[in-house]
């Protein structure tokens, strides 16, 4: 096998991105559900970092784009788990399929 | 003459209907306004008329243009030429009658009024415009007044009829939009206004197309066979004034824009489809008038004959001669009247009798002399009897077509002949069973027409004797305008004797 | 040239009187409406002798030929260069002629009504309607203008209507207005044809022009009329047969008489003025109005003549069997209306030829008289005895003998009795047909047999026969001096009608047409004409079993003819199963399912699709991204593989 | 094969089978800790890129961070112990096959794709190169979305006050 | 630095009413009703302010740009919002975080200005998120409904995944063509097949936002979750605000991809049209039946999009003003209602107009302008839209697009005719509207009318794109 390279990581990412959202559609527990997307963030920023050092290193635009989503997750973590602990206080349940009284 | 003031004049009579507190009072203020209507009408005809003896040949008169919308080369052009006087004439004879009719209207009054003085508004704003943009504008604008007419002032099944007829109406709307946008963007400079389309010979790939979508998209709200079935429903649903208002004049928009849009603009679409709409029209009107045999309720029998009828109008406009053209003016305004003055009288008797099946009247001649002999007079004018509007309309019709000298044009303008004699078998029928015949039980009592019922009514058949009597005014009044559009078509004109 | 204003003032006058006595009569005019009605049309009256004077006297006659004056005409409706409807008054020998006979007739009606419709409820109504009538029949007979006298004759068929169902709360009534109103109306659909065909091939709907242009052998506008042709007949042919078909509307002749019978729910004198002298034969007006035009097509003359000849028979062989009074003056109207028309159909034109055309506008000028005479007379005996049925009759010569003698006097001239009327009309058209088709002469010579013996069938029958028990107060039946007397001026007009020289004043081509009386040609028509009377004498003159069993011996026939053949029958076939059934009930059951379920389905369907699609909105998130990658890769793999 | 291939093979397959078993554990526990080592994987080969300060970022606000978050709110809304609810076997295939179509598709275009590289020399994403860009506005300076983040942190905090600090009880 | 406070205008008011927010909030010293004023007073300033010392100009090396159009479309937003300001005044008041819900909703706000202004990537996605995250808990605010939770909950668990299948393109993009600036993106997109599916994964994002079908599945469930307030800051401003900042990308940064994006477009307006429709053909909760309608109304404002014109611009800006007021007003009466009786179905608004004149000519109002039907507004709006949309000579399209008015006009009327026609023994008793609520609605009204009669608006926004 050749050398680790840019083809790699984007490998790993996309798959990172994938299970990610397979686990989005198939966990049935909020909390899950936001882990999951913490593996898509991560595999973004993942292809961030890759670009940024294989392509594009004369600036540092991948770089600071990945510090930016680490930030708006962990805000969008916050308000998700703020809204998540609120539904399982309305519901007495975090399962998303206790949640489905809006619907057609 | 300033054509805004036809438009504003309504306008301002709805406002003020709006603001006032009485409803005592918005029924002079709505009569007030239309009367004052009628009155500038006339005028117009009056100015018209004298500027056209001074001399003065231009096609359109009194032509007026305000930019609008500069974008997109919209702007509010007026302008009137013969027909559209005949049209506006029409829609100011029929909204005094319809105003006088609802007379004894107390549901909601304002709004009652208010609306109707709207959907007048559109249909003057709609005769005298002539950017294409502000004629769709004012063609929309009249389709929700209706609705609410109908559904809330209507009798029967009132709601689907309005629905029925709002999406309709909608619908031919909304091909008219799409074939105005295929002619605006047809030309070079991106333009609405009717008479620069006119005048700049939209290619005949674009008339292809754009013809049969403005056609059969005026033709809906014209009650074109078979985009009629709002017509039957809509018309019987409807309060008195509305059902005058829906076939006196709505219709008429339909028509007048099949002919003054699409006929127009578009000469080698018009040739190229004119059998299509030849044939329709002849269905429509023969299948129109057997539907109609089979009517028991009165508002259904008017209605149905009014597919008839508007499919005379149709047949004029497919036959593209000057004459049928003619015809087909003639019978927009002799038809307007004469369905406006049945559907009054339709509602009078309902008013009194609280039926409109023929078969539950009988003998009403003994107890309402007046009413019934409006009654009968419209009924003789839908059957063409000379003297009166119709017949005038409908010979004009059938010696225009009567022109074309071929087999096909031959055999329709025979079945088209045909239907007087289903209409005389309708129409009699209809008036034999309420009008003839022993009193049924229960009717002693009942009363004829009050004076604003009798006026509305007189103001109507004198419209429909003006043109029965003395057709040459308003036939020189509309000829030179078809002329102008059967040129366009025919640019040498035809050796038609 | 005559003065237009008062010749316009013929028609106007009647009007004025409708317009009058419509709007205001039943407030203003209760009782005075009659006396102004008939004043009006005194003075048309006297205006139309004095034109027909002046016409036929004075100024009608330029080099011994009667011209066509125009004194007025008025562009009403320009459709386009050339053709127009212009309402003008064209004075000729028989437009002429017609004004006399309308408007005597009319004032006749309008005195006799004076009595006989007194007392009713909607009186000033019928004078108003009488009033339209009269106009409208006038405006027919001086039209300048074919579209001008379609417009008239319009008109006159709707105040038929008015007239026929005068009485409009008996249904048998209305039922009779609306049929004469429809099938005159299906008739006038050939009328209208007509006219556009002719209009189209001449360029022009001026009678005189039209004429010329479709008469002069070396125009244009014929050969190309003479040689278009449709179905294999030339549109000459079909343009007059079509405006024929009209005529035969109006006249009730075969197969569209079945209005007529019924059009007797009429007051009675309102049959005598419409159904008997006047509006029946604008049929036969309207033919020899065309007349020169319908010459130039030999086949479109054949088939006036057989038309009318037949019509002439079958009608004499109904008129045998009926016991309505009115009803067999009805078919007796027919009959003879059938006589004249199958006289111009037998009829050259011009000169010799011509015998025809002036044969039938005379027996259209005596008929007029004696039929007048009849229909009033029998006014005056169901005025007297409230039925029209002949059982109800018998021996009512005692009480009313005026009605008696010009009864008898009418009988005497419609059965073609010399010197009555009737005889030297009867006689032309005998001769005319003799010269010409041999054929029509001896069907025609039967028929006048036959209406010798119903003639006076029905006159023993009502006259003699049983002798009449009075019932009550009717001793002295005859009704008063307003109903007597036009009993009596029109015995004098139908007795001394035939003296005079029809010829001299109608002809096909404006000369004079000198008629030479044939003593012997008279012979075999005064024959049968005695032997039909003596015929009705030996069956009813007494009260007997004989026509019974002459009826019992004849069965079939006679079933047959007393149903009028079954035409009616026929006609309801037609109208009620074939018209309503077959077109009419499908046109609006296709209407309300097939053109309307159209548009209930495109609602329906919308509203249906939109409940099955809820399902994607199924409120799980995680489907809702499942969509969500499933669009992306969607569109990914669209755009990348597929669109690009 | 060199150290930091086999450095990197076993990063990559350490990310990724923690990644798997993040998603398909039935022990939600597990699920965060497995979450954990793949958040510390990705970090992993951030080192092994050599860009250590997204690493120390990744490990400080992820693991540091938002892990900890998760915790604290498994422990708020789920009883210990308790099995994860499965989801429908449908749902997994066909979840399953879309991810893989996806996947698939991503990858098939990156790898027919040859990308574009930069000739200019490289910038070191080191501290202090980042730091001056993070607060520098002009050109390559970060200073606006600076900003912006911090008043979205402050917006997502007060949201979170809100929602979370409810007094009422439910009423449904 | 002058110029920065000139071009950072409305975002600096904003930002500083944000913070006199969160003093106020520290220091909890003013009432309700006198902070609303102060709320409603400088929100009006700052639409106002739109209008004046308009310059073009960027900052921040292009991060941040600016025009008269731009300002124009802040100032649209920003009339939303403080016409949402007084429209819910009454249920402002009787919130106990009020403060808090307007913190929210400025920074979301704030999130906007930045998007629309956003010059590369990174501030777009940033500003995206930001207009996005505080809305999530905005529709929470019903903080004792359960419904608010489960669609707060729909609601930030779908725009995170979408924001990470929006990142994946943006990385994708960035590894293609090495910057995510727009300035220099036009220059380096090479319409590779690459390219094209990242810019499926960007154009998705935004039609998520836009609620496009099919990525529109949230919208309704969140709309009908959220508090009334929330609801209409979601499909006015939010909706707006991302409509703006996609045809501005469309139109300048893919420009280069245009027929790719002209297809797509087109394919999905259709789509959304249709579908939008249909749901809403069926719908009983008011809330819900608007959110279908506005999912139909963005299928039109692509079809005027798709011109990719300037007239296609100003069409797309004035839709969005008409639909504004239009919207806002139907949303404004729905809560009026639903605020004092509780009832949000349609068919609880049966025999309205006997008690509710007002209320109900101005639902009509909105309703017939949502329709597009003269005289209102929107019968203008649309109507540019379809010309505009119909330049491309694409006539299937706007048959299409013309045809799916009859049907959004079908469930428009039915609402009209449950107001007007419908008879109820038991009608909606009369409702006492505050006063502010009242000049909103007046306003919108006056909007719906006069926005399309005067064509000078409609001029001023043509001459501005």
């Amino acid at each position: 096998m050749m050398e680790p390279g840019l083809y790699h990581l984007l490998f790993i990412s996309g798959a990172l991105f994938f299970i990610g959202v397979f686990g989005f559609f198939t966990r049935r527990n909020l909390v899950t559900m936001l882990m999951s997307i913490e593996l898509i963030l991560n595999s973004v920023n993942l292809n961030f970092i890759a670009f940024n050092k294989y392509l594009w290193p004369d600036k540092m635009d991948g770089l600071f784009f990945a510090i930016f989503i680490i930030a708006i997750a962990a805000a969008e973590a916050a308000v998700a788990i703020a809204i998540i602990i609120n539904l399982y206080r309305s519901h007495g349940s975090i399962d998303v399929e206790s949640a489905e009284e809006l619907k057609n | 003459m300033n054509l805004t003031l036809l438009i504003l004049l309504p306008l301002l009579t709805a406002i003020t209907i709006l603001l006032l507190r009485n409803t005592a009072q918005v029924k002079w203020v709505a009569l007030t306004g239309s009367t004052l209507q009628l009155i500038l009408a006339f005028y117009l005809l009056f100015v018209f008329n004298n500027e056209r003896s001074a001399g003065n040949t231009a096609q359109m008169l009194f032509e007026l243009q305000y930019n609008w919308f500069p974008a997109w080369h919209i702007s509010f052009h007026l302008g009137v030429d013969g027909i559209s006087i005949a049209m506006i004439l029409l829609t100011a004879f029929v909204v005094v009658a319809g105003i006088l009719v609802s007379w004894n209207i107390t549901k909601m009054t304002k709004e009652y009024y208010f609306l109707l003085i709207l959907l007048s508004m559109g249909a003057y704003g709609f005769f005298v415009s002539l950017d294409l943009f502000i004629l769709f504008f004012f063609l929309e604008i009249a389709v929700i007044p209706k609705y609410l007419l109908i559904g809330i002032w209507g009798s029967g099944k009132k709601e689907y009829a309005a629905n029925k007829l709002a999406l309709m109406l909608m619908g031919g709307s909304a091909l008219v939009l799409v074939g105005l946008l295929g002619l605006y963007f047809s030309t070079p400079e991106r333009s609405f206004d009717l008479l620069a389309l006119a005048h700049f010979n939209i290619p005949i790939e674009t008339q292809m197309i754009c013809f049969p979508l403005l056609f059969v998209g005026f033709g809906v709200f014209g009650g074109l066979f078979p985009f009629h079935t709002w017509v039957p429903d809509g018309h019987s649903s409807a309060p008195t004034a509305g059902s005058m208002f829906l076939a006196g004049i709505s219709m008429k928009l339909g028509a007048y824009g099949c002919l003054r849009v699409a006929t127009y603009i578009m000469p080698e679409g018009a040739k190229e489809y004119a059998n299509f709409i030849i044939i329709l029209s002849t269905i429509a009107i023969l299948y129109g008038a057997f539907a109609t045999m089979m009517q028991k309720d009165l508002k259904y029998i008017n209605a149905y004959s009014s597919v008839s009828h508007c499919g005379f109008v149709f047949l004029g406009i497919g036959m593209l001669t000057k004459t049928a053209m003619t015809g087909a003016v003639l019978q927009m305004v002799s038809h307007g009247l004469m369905t406006a003055l049945f559907f009054a009288v339709i509602g009078m008797i309902y008013e009194r009798s609280h039926t409109r099946q023929v078969n539950e009247m009988g003998g009403l001649l003994k107890v309402m002399p007046f009413i019934v002999s409006v009654l009968f007079i419209v009924g003789l004018c839908s059957l063409g009897l000379p003297g009166l509007s119709g017949f005038v309309a409908e010979m004009t019709i059938f010696v225009g077509s009567w022109q074309n000298a071929d087999t096909f044009h031959r055999v329709a303008t025979i079945i088209a002949c045909m239907s007087i004699v289903v209409t005389a078998v309708y129409i009699l029928r209809a008036i034999g069973q309420t009008a003839m015949g022993p009193l049924k039980a229960g009717f002693e009592n009942l009363t004829d027409a009050t004076w604003n019922e009798k006026l509305a009514a007189i103001l109507l058949v004198a419209g429909i004797l003006a043109i029965g009597l003395a057709p040459s005014w308003l036939n020189n009044l509309i000829s030179p305008a078809t002329d102008i559009i059967t040129q366009k078509i025919f640019p040498m004109a035809i050796g038609v004797k | 040239m005559p003065n237009a204003t008062y010749i316009a003032l013929i028609p106007l006058l009647p009007l004025a009187a409708f317009i009058l006595l419509g709007i205001f009569g039943r407030k203003h005019f209760k009782n005075s409406a009659g006396i102004i009605g008939t004043f009006l049309l005194l003075v048309s009256t006297a205006l139309a002798l004095y034109t027909a004077y002046g016409y036929f006297f004075d100024y009608g006659k330029v080099n011994g030929v009667y011209q066509k004056l125009i004194p007025l005409q008025y562009n009403w409706l320009q459709f386009s260069p050339g053709l127009s409807i212009d309402i003008g008054i064209l004075l000729d020998p028989i437009s002429v002629m017609m004004l006399v006979v309308v408007t005597f007739i009319s004032l006749m009606v309008h005195i006799y009504s004076l009595a006989y419709m007194k007392g009713e409820e909607r009186f000033p109504t019928y004078y108003a309607f009488l009033g339209l009538f009269t106009f409208s029949m006038l405006g027919l007979v001086v039209s300048s203008n074919i579209f001008q006298m379609y417009i008239f004759w319009e008109l006159v068929g709707v105040s038929s209507f008015l007239l026929i169902g005068y009485y409009y709360d008996r249904p048998s009534a209305v039922a009779a207005c609306k049929k004469a109103f429809i099938v005159t109306r299906f008739a006038d659909l050939g009328f209208l044809i007509g006219i556009l065909v002719l209009s189209f091939y001449s360029g022009t709907l001026d009678f005189n022009t039209l004429i010329q242009r479709l008469t002069s052998p070396e125009s244009s506008e014929l050969k190309t009329a003479v040689a278009a042709s449709f179905l294999g007949v030339s549109a000459l042919t079909w343009g007059v047969v079509l405006v024929f078909i009209g005529g035969a509307g109006k006249s009730a002749m075969l197969p569209l008489h079945i209005w007529l019978p019924d059009a007797m729910e009429g007051p009675t004198p309102v049959s005598a003025l419409i159904h008997a002298a006047t509006m029946v034969v604008a049929g036969v007006f309207l033919v020899a109005r065309l007349f020169p035009v319908f010459s130039m097509s030999a086949p479109a003359l054949e088939i006036v003549s057989y038309v009318g000849i037949s019509s002439a028979l079958f009608a004499a062989i109904i008129a045998c069997t009926q016991t309505d009074i009115k009803r067999v003056l009805a078919y007796s109207t027919m009959s003879q209306i059938g006589f004249m028309m199958f006289a111009l159909g037998v009829s050259g034109s011009g000169g010799e030829n011509g015998l025809g055309f002036t044969a039938s506008m005379f027996h259209l000028f005596t008929h007029a008289m004696f039929k007048a005479l009849l229909f009033l007379g029998a006014g005056a005996v169901i005025h007297f005895i409230h039925s029209n049925e002949m059982k109800d009759m018998g021996g009512l010569r005692k009480y009313m003998p005026i009605t008696h003698i010009t009864f008898l006097i009418a009988c005497l001239a419609i059965a073609g009795v010399p010197p009555f009327a009737g005889f030297f009309s009867k006689e032309e058209i005998l001769l005319a047909a003799y010269q010409h088709n041999s054929f029509i002469y001896w069907i025609a010579l039967i028929t006048s047999g036959l209406t010798a013996f119903y003639m006076f069938r029905l006159y023993f029958n009502i006259f003699w026969n049983k002798e009449h028990e009075p019932q009550g107060e009717h001793h002295h039946g005859e009704g008063g001096f307003a109903m007597m007397m036009p009993l009596l001026l029109l015995a004098v007009g139908a007795a001394a009608a035939g003296f005079i020289p029809f010829g001299h004043f109608v002809s096909s081509d404006g000369a004079a047409l000198e008629s030479e009386f044939h003593f012997q040609f008279s012979i075999a028509p005064v024959a049968l004409g005695l032997m039909g009377i003596f015929t009705a004498m030996w069956l009813y003159k007494t009260k007997n079993n004989k026509p019974d069993k002459i009826a019992v011996s004849l069965n079939g026939f006679y079933k047959a003819a007393y149903h009028k053949f079954y035409f009616d029958e026929l006609y309801q076939l037609i109208t009620k199963k074939i018209i309503f059934n077959l077109i009419g009930r499908p046109a609006a059951w296709i209407d309300k399912n097939v053109v309307d379920g159209f548009v209930n389905a495109t609602g329906s369907t919308t509203q249906t699709i939109s409940e099955k699609i809820k399902g994607f909105q199924s409120g799980k998130v995680q489907q809702y991204a499942i969509y969500f990658l499933a669009g992306v890769i969607a569109l990914a793999v669209l755009f990348i593989y597929v669109w690009k | 094969m060199s150290g930091s291939t086999i450095i990197f093979f076993m990063l990559a397959a350490f990310t990724l089978i923690s990644a798997v078993m993040a998603v398909s554990t039935r022990h939600i526990f597990r699920a965060a800790i497995f979450l954990l080592f793949t958040l510390i994987g990705v970090a992993g080969l951030y080192f092994w890129m050599q860009y250590d300060f997204i690493a120390a970022v990744q490990i400080i606000v992820y693991v540091g961070g938002i892990t900890v978050l998760i915790i604290f709110s498994i422990f708020l809304t789920q009883q210990a112990g308790e099995l994860l609810p499965k989801q429908k076997m449908g749902r997994q295939i066909f979840s399953a096959l879309a991810a893989f179509c996806g996947f698939a598709l991503i990858m098939l275009q990156v790898y027919q794709h040859s990308f574009n590289q930069t000739t200019a020399t490289a910038i070191e994403p080191t501290v202090a190169n980042i730091g001056n860009r993070m607060l520098g506005v002009n050109e390559g300076g970060y200073a606006l979305p600076f900003e912006v983040v911090s008043i979205l942190l402050l917006a997502a905090l007060i949201g979170c006050i809100v929602i979370a600090m409810r007094s009422k009880p439910v009423t449904s | 630095m002058n110029e920065l406070f000139i071009l950072m205008k409305s975002e600096l008011l904003v930002t500083g009413l944000l913070f006199l927010l969160l003093f106020i909030k520290i220091g909890k010293g003013i009432k309700n009703e006198s902070l609303l004023l102060i709320i409603q007073s400088l929100l009006l300033v700052n639409f106002i302010i739109g209008f004046f010392f308009n310059k073009e100009g960027n900052l921040f090396d292009g991060m941040f740009n600016t025009n008269g159009l731009i300002a124009l479309q802040k100032s649209i937003l920003s009339l939303g919002v403080y016409l949402i300001s007084l429209l819910f005044a009454d249920w402002f008041k009787k919130s106990e975080h009020m403060a808090e819900f307007f913190m929210l909703m400025l920074s979301a706000l704030l999130g906007m200005f930045f998007m629309i202004s956003s010059g590369n990537l990174l501030i777009f996605f940033l500003s995206l998120e930001m207009a996005t995250i505080p809305v999530a808990a905005m529709v929470n605010f019903d903080l004792d409904k359960k419904i608010s939770s489960e669609a707060a909950m729909k609601m930030i668990l779908s725009s995170a995944f979408s924001s990470g299948i929006l990142l994946f393109g943006i990385s994708l993009v960035y590894g293609v063509t090495g910057t995510i600036s727009f300035a220099a993106m036009p220059a380096v997109l090479d319409g590779s097949p690459l390219m094209i599916l990242a810019f499926v994964f960007l154009f998705t994002a935004f039609a998520f936002k836009l609620s496009i079908v099919p990525f529109h599945l949230w919208t309704a469930d969140v709309y009908e979750g959220a508090p009334f307030a929330t609801t209409s800051f979601l499909s006015v401003i939010s909706k707006g605000s991302v409509a703006f900042i996609f045809m501005a990308t469309l139109y300048k940064v893919f420009q280069p991809m245009q027929d790719v994006w002209y297809n797509m477009i087109m394919l999905l307006s259709i789509v959304t049209m249709i579908t939008g429709n249909l749901f809403a053909l069926r719908q009983q909760n008011i809330k819900r039946f608007l959110a279908f309608s506005s999912i139909a109304q963005v299928g039109f404002i692509l079809v005027g999009m798709s011109s990719n014109s300037p007239a296609g611009t100003a069409s797309v800006v004035y839709f969005i003003l008409v639909y504004t007021f239009s919207n806002l007003a139907a949303f404004g009466v729905a809560a009026a209602i639903a605020s004092q009786t509780g009832k949000e179905k349609i068919d609880d608004y049966k025999g309205l107009y006997q008690n509710n004149r007002f209320l109900s000519w101005v639902l009509a109002l909105a309703l017939f302008s949502l329709a597009g039907i003269p005289p209102t507004a929107g019968f203008f709006g649309k109507l540019f839209l379809i010309t505009a949309g119909a330049s491309k000579g694409n006539y299937m399209f706007i048959t299409i697009a013309a045809l799916n008015m009859i049907i959004s006009l079908f469930y428009y009327l039915k609402v009209v005719r449950a107001v007007f026609m419908d008879k109820n023994d038991f009608p909606v008793e009369k409702i006492t509207i505050q006063f502010s609520t009242k000049l909103a609605l007046i306003i919108c009204s006056t909007g719906i009318v006069l926005a399309g009669i005067f064509s000078w608006i409609y001029d001023y926004i043509q001459a501005l794109s």
